[in-house]
């Protein structure tokens, strides 16, 4: 696709991805002011209770939490336009500054995790599919499924229980010892929930590749690329697997939720300081600010990869029209 | 021998839009007739628009432009159908070329027999569905014994026999077939070409034909049109057509037919259409009695 | 000699095999799941106390005589517990799955029949929910349906969970509405519910019940995951999850029942649940690999 | 391009040159959950070079999982279960994988019969072609490649070739990428070509050109082709020797005269009387009565014996031999053993239909 088009390209989808970000951001706001739970009591604590009618008014002002929630929406854009998101109420500063200084360690579990999954998937898939049946193939399938039965806290506890109290070998917690130590000490922090991470989704993605590249192994073009006396080897990974890879790479964007969503889980577990135990806070004492950032960042993350997935998916594989969406 | 007219199809126009470059016409103007008790072939290569005008002849798609008048009434006037709804259900089936995909898996066979006279509310002329099923297989020349089989269980020429019951049992005067034996095997294509010409000799039925194997439309159809692009460039009795094409495209078809003979087959030369767009305004002419041709005009015939 | 090569011609042709009996065994994933559930539901006939009594002199108690499976960190008898709380582990399951496939459906169907723009406005529906982490969009849903709850959390989920079915039957409805029996019905004079009703809904309710199943597998995985993190439900709530959760302490202290038994009947019950789905979705698609 | 047949010519030293292809008692079967079909049962026949032999049938005849067996390019539950392959003086039916890669593409390849699906959708038509081209000269260079990629396509008659190479497939014509399918099956110079139904997804006057590009293409390099159809107008027009197939037997082989004009076995009296081209005026076509076989377990005895109207009864009990009729026409049916009664046969010998 040449740069004009392409870049006619993005500029059709991204009024489609802005209309989607406006909804959501919208969706998250009303719902979190819905939901009952006070506000304040994040922000002041018990205080909070024992406040009079007045008090509790200027507090709501002072953190702009009074008026119809319309117009606290309205006024939420006005400052967001500016950049500014608003208080953390919980940790008392700039919603943006609390979640830059955790971003750094969920990009590093999270986005690890993700590439690791993202590059061993697909070569797993086609070993397995290499030789369909074989004992590799049949292992696969069991383990996919076990893994995928057992929830990802649970695992984290098996690990920490064998791993850490067990051998003792792993921290069990938080992303650098007290002393702070250096990178060691850092990777040797990553390395218990990252494992989790890996071993509870790879499997899945394995196995839709598999799955993928098993339709395309009875393609007819397979039988023509043989007969040119290509072997099978050759056939799976320069047809087959280049045939699989635009719906996998759809497949890994849709999916980016599902595995933040996870790290989310593994972090609190581990007690690891990311985004994921920050989110569940926000939601839980109705951080109003935070979750609103958090909700923009993660859903505007799973857009954006959305689009590069079909991008991506569309200069591979030629014949997807640029109008199909990822739906 | 002009009898009633059942399918009167007037200037039918067609485009399906292609997403950015615009759209193709799949019908550019097609007309023809059917005459009661008479199979009508429409033949032409892929792309030439033979399906599109079987699923507006059988309502399943508007065209843009023209008419489709069944019987004097017009189909594609949304008052008119409704007004004639239960007729032109009835007396209008459709055949397809995939019998597999054409009977729902899920369905046995006597299930799918009875479905018209089921979505019509009709009451089976011969008390129960499953009598009403039995009847119309031994009609096509299926074994009862496979009243109660799925057609998974089925092979292709009996799926297509099951497929030809369902249209029969709805007592239609029209069957719409679309390229109904290109999927199946020399001799099951014989058996059900034999059935069609039963049906239309012995039961009066009429047939709109639709195929792209020449030498079994030359056996089976009484009338012959010859679409390309969207139109009929020539239409004339089967005989007249394959011994005295007109139209070059015509000739050019006739020609690519192999003969099963090596001693001709090898002396011909297939005769080359130049291709592309038809020139606009053609001139539909009557070169010989009921035998039309498109002439570009100033072209002597 | 002869009357071997006399012309016998014709012989007709061999009757149409009997259909081969199809071997109905129940699968042994149905038999656990049933024996699970017949316990979650049947657990009033034998249990006589309150699940959530507090033995705080038997804490960590080591399975065997007077609690069978032993105590957890509160001291509460693990028996007890994996019935009761197994009980509203399944319940939030099975309303969550109702809930998803019947959205699911609804929206789906709609996507795969509708015209060109309500098909992409509701395309453009399920992106943003599914955009948003589920966990994260279960905690939100819930707090806005007033609280903690198992119907709330069950409605929650199922909420989060219909994109995934409505994806499915949208393909599926767009897929069928193309075939042959599709339009053969329609030109027949067959109508929209005729349609939805013979051909549509039996074609594609194999794999419906595939997402349901799956569905309710993700719930019940949700709950213990939310009730793991004291989100979803009241803390006094039992369930397996809220038993998982103490694990830590329990860990600790080397109280592996504590942890391995709810573990353990979590994982079961998913495996069985994903194996039916399996079942019910049917064998991969025909041809054999050409490799 | 259709000079008058016979005089070409390789057929005059017919004796001299030994077959290039040798197949012996070849049976080939799939093992499916549905039990084991036995797609091929005992073939033999043999291939002379530059010749052209037609193989014709009803679908599930085994006439294409003969051609996939040969090249060894059967799925995975297909199984080669006795026979020898004979090519170039030694038996390929058990040489292993790593060896029969190198005999693909170079002794033989194949031009399949759906150009929609046979092509790659996702690689240009020239990376395909090129592909095969490097098969055969690992250390060409890229230019090379394309220069030879382009010769082919020439050679294919796919005009403009050096626009079109970078395009993919499904921006081509159905005969276009027959012709490139084609392009790919000549890229290694094989010394046999198998075309399985190459025309038979295409219109008639696609097919025609095609049909005249093999036979052109066949002619200048010398290769020898089995033809897979059930056309028997195409096997007039290409074929020099035909083997007719049923139920996974050859019932008849012989010259294209032969069978067309002095046929002997009662499914190729069939095949030849259910053609339109013979029925003209009469009020109904000559249609062969039933079904074909179920291979999953072939009736005792000759096969077609229930669909023939001239069944012997031995033709229930055992399967006919195959009799020798003249040097290279013979044919399997008890109808040639002197014992049985003499059947005139249906069709008149000179030329037919047209």
């Amino acid at each position: 696709m040449s740069a004009g088009r392409r870049a006619l390209w993005f500029g059709k989808k991204l009024p489609a991805l802005l209309l989607s970000l406006f909804l959501l951001v919208t969706a998250v706001f009303y719902l979190s002011r819905l939901a009952p739970g006070d506000p304040l009591l994040s922000y002041y604590g018990e205080r909070a209770e024992r406040m009079t009618p007045e008090q509790r008014a200027r507090a709501e002002e002072r953190l702009g939490l009074n008026g119809p929630i319309t117009a606290q929406y309205i006024r939420w854009w006005e400052n967001a336009l500016r950049g500014d998101f608003g208080i953390s109420y919980q940790y008392k500063m700039d919603a943006a500054a609390v979640i830059a200084d955790r971003a750094g360690n969920t990009l590093a579990l999270g986005g690890t995790g993700f590439a690791l999954i993202f590059t061993l998937a697909p070569l797993l898939g086609a070993l397995c599919a290499r030789r369909e049946g074989g004992l590799l193939d049949r292992a696969l399938c069991r383990l996919g499924t076990l893994a995928s039965c057992v929830p990802e806290f649970w695992l984290s506890l098996a690990a920490v229980l064998v791993f850490s109290a067990g051998l003792g070998w792993l921290p069990s917690s938080g992303a650098y010892s007290v002393d702070g130590g250096g990178l060691g000490d850092r990777i040797a922090h990553l390395i218990l929930p990252l494992g989790v991470i890996v071993a509870s989704h790879l499997w899945y993605f394995a196995y839709m590749v598999r799955g993928r590249i098993l339709e395309e192994v009875r393609a007819d073009y397979v039988l023509l690329a043989k007969a040119k006396g290509l072997s099978g080897r050759r056939v799976l990974f320069r047809h087959c697997l280049r045939g699989a890879l635009p719906s996998y790479l759809s497949l890994m964007a849709v999916s980016v939720p599902h595995i933040l969503g996870g790290t989310y889980i593994v972090e609190a577990v581990f007690s690891y300081p990311g985004l994921g135990t920050l989110a569940y806070e926000s939601a839980r004492y109705q951080d109003y600010n935070l979750l609103m950032l958090l909700c923009v960042l993660s859903g505007g993350a799973v857009m954006l990869s959305g689009m590069a997935a079909q991008a991506i998916g569309q200069w591979l594989d030629p014949r997807v029209r640029a109008g199909e969406g990822p739906l | 021998m002009a009898g009633e007219v059942l399918l009167d199809v007037r200037g039918l126009v067609h485009a399906f839009p292609l997403g950015r470059a615009g759209s193709v016409r799949a019908l550019d103007g097609l007309s023809f007739q059917i005459e009661r008790g008479e199979i009508y072939g429409l033949v032409g290569e892929s792309g030439c628009g033979k399906s599109t005008a079987a699923r507006c002849v059988m309502n399943l798609l508007r065209p843009q432009e023209g008419r489709v008048l069944f019987r004097g009434i017009d189909t594609c006037d949304p008052r008119a159908f409704r007004a004639g709804r239960r007729l032109l259900q009835r007396a209008r089936q459709l055949i397809f070329q995939d019998s597999a995909s054409s009977l729902d898996p899920r369905m046995r066979v006597w299930e799918l027999i009875a479905e018209p006279l089921r979505i019509q509310r009709a009451a089976p002329p011969r008390g129960s569905f499953r009598a009403e099923a039995e009847f119309q297989m031994k009609y096509v020349g299926l074994d009862p014994g496979y009243l109660d089989k799925y057609p998974s269980e089925l092979s292709g020429g009996q799926r297509q026999r099951v497929a030809i019951a369902r249209a029969l049992a709805a007592e239609p005067e029209l069957l719409v077939a679309d390229e109904p034996i290109a999927a199946l095997d020399v001799s099951i294509q014989a058996q059900i070409v034999n059935l069609f010409k039963h049906l239309q000799a012995e039961h009066g039925f009429s047939f709109l034909f639709i195929a792209h194997d020449l030498a079994m439309v030359e056996f089976l159809c009484s009338r012959v049109g010859v679409m390309y692009r969207g139109r009929l460039v020539e239409e004339a009795p089967a005989g007249e057509l394959f011994a005295r094409p007109l139209h070059p495209y015509t000739r050019a078809l006739v020609s690519a037919i192999p003969i099963p003979d090596p001693r001709r087959e090898r002396a011909r030369r297939p005769v080359e259409f130049r291709g592309g767009e038809l020139p606009p305004g053609g001139v539909w002419t009557e070169a010989s009695p009921r035998h039309f041709v498109l002439l570009e005009g100033r072209e002597p015939l | 000699m002869s009357g071997r090569f006399e012309r016998v011609g014709l012989r007709p042709p061999p009757p149409p095999p009997p259909a081969a009996p199809g071997r109905r065994r129940l699968p042994l994933s149905a038999l656990l799941l049933a024996a699970i559930a017949l316990g979650c539901l049947g657990c009033g006939l034998f249990l006589s106390g309150d699940p959530a009594y507090m033995d705080l002199e038997h804490c960590h108690a080591p399975p065997g005589g007077r609690f069978w499976f032993g105590t957890d960190a509160m001291g509460r008898d693990v028996f007890a517990m994996i019935w009761a709380g197994g009980r509203v582990s399944l319940f939030i399951g099975a309303v969550s799955a109702a809930a998803s496939a019947a959205l699911g459906i609804v929206v789906g169907a709609a996507a795969g029949c509708a015209p060109g723009w309500l098909d992409r406005l509701l395309a453009r529906l399920t992106e943003i929910v599914l955009s948003v982490p589920s966990l994260l969009l279960v905690a939100l849903l819930q707090a806005a349906l007033g609280g903690a709850g198992p119907l709330s959390l069950a409605l929650a989920l199922g909420a989060a969970g219909w994109p995934a079915t409505a994806k499915v039957v949208r393909t599926e409805v767009r897929q069928l509405r193309q075939r042959g029996y599709v339009q053969a019905a329609r030109a027949m004079g067959g109508g929209f519910f005729y349609l939805l009703r013979r051909h549509l809904a039996p074609n594609f309710l194999p794999s419906i019940l595939f997402m349901a199943v799956m569905n309710m597998r993700n719930a019940i995985a949700a709950e213990s995951t939310l009730s793991f993190m004291g989100l979803g439900l009241p803390p006094e709530t039992v369930t397996w999850g809220a038993m998982l959760s103490l694990s830590e302490k329990s860990m600790l202290s080397g109280a592996w029942w504590a942890v391995l038994i709810p573990g353990g009947f979590l994982a079961a019950t998913l495996l069985c649940v994903t194996e039916l789905g399996g079942r019910l979705r049917g064998s991969a698609g025909p041809g054999d690999s050409l490799l | 391009m259709s000079g008058p047949l016979g005089n070409s010519p390789r057929s005059r030293e017919e004796g001299a040159a030994p077959p290039l292809l040798e197949v012996k008692h070849l049976s080939v079967s799939f093992f499916t959950d549905a039990g084991e079909v036995q797609a091929v049962r005992d073939v033999s026949f043999s291939l002379k070079a530059g010749e052209v032999l037609a193989l014709v049938g009803e679908s599930g005849c085994g006439k294409t999982a003969l051609c996939r067996s040969i090249m060894r390019l059967l799925p995975r539950s297909g199984k080669i279960k006795g026979g020898s392959i004979l090519a170039g003086g030694a038996d390929i039916a058990r040489c292993g994988e790593r060896d029969m890669e190198k005999l693909r593409g170079r002794l033989f390849s194949m031009v399949f019969q759906d150009p929609m699906t046979a092509l790659n959708p996702v690689m240009t038509v020239g990376e395909q072609i090129g592909e095969a081209v490097r098969v055969h000269r690992p250390r060409a260079s890229r230019r090379e490649v394309r220069a030879r990629t382009a010769e082919l396509m020439e050679l294919a008659g796919i005009g403009r070739p050096w626009e079109r190479m970078d395009l993919y497939p499904h921006s081509f014509s159905g005969g276009m990428r027959q012709r490139a399918v084609l392009a790919i099956a000549l890229a290694g110079e094989p010394a046999i070509l198998f075309a399985d139904e190459p025309t038979t997804a295409l219109d008639v006057t696609v097919q025609a050109q095609i049909l005249d590009l093999f036979r052109d293409l066949q002619r200048r390099l010398g290769t020898a082709a089995v033809f897979v159809t059930h056309d028997l107008g195409v096997v007039a027009r290409v074929a020099d020797r035909v083997a007719v197939m049923y139920a996974g037997k050859i019932v008849e082989t012989g010259t294209a005269e032969e069978i067309f004009y002095d046929p002997r076995h009662p499914y190729t009296w069939g095949l030849l009387r259910a053609l339109p081209a013979l029925s003209k005026g009469r009020d109904s076509l000559y249609a062969i009565p039933g079904m074909p076989p179920n291979l999953a377990n072939p009736p005792k005895g000759d096969a077609f014996a229930c669909r023939n109207e001239y069944a012997l009864a031995i033709d229930y009990e055992e399967e006919p031999p195959m009799v020798q009729i003249t040097d290279t026409h013979s044919a399997a049916t008890w109808l040639l053993d002197p014992r049985a009664p003499k059947i005139t046969p249906p069709l008149g010998g000179e030329a037919r239909g047209g």
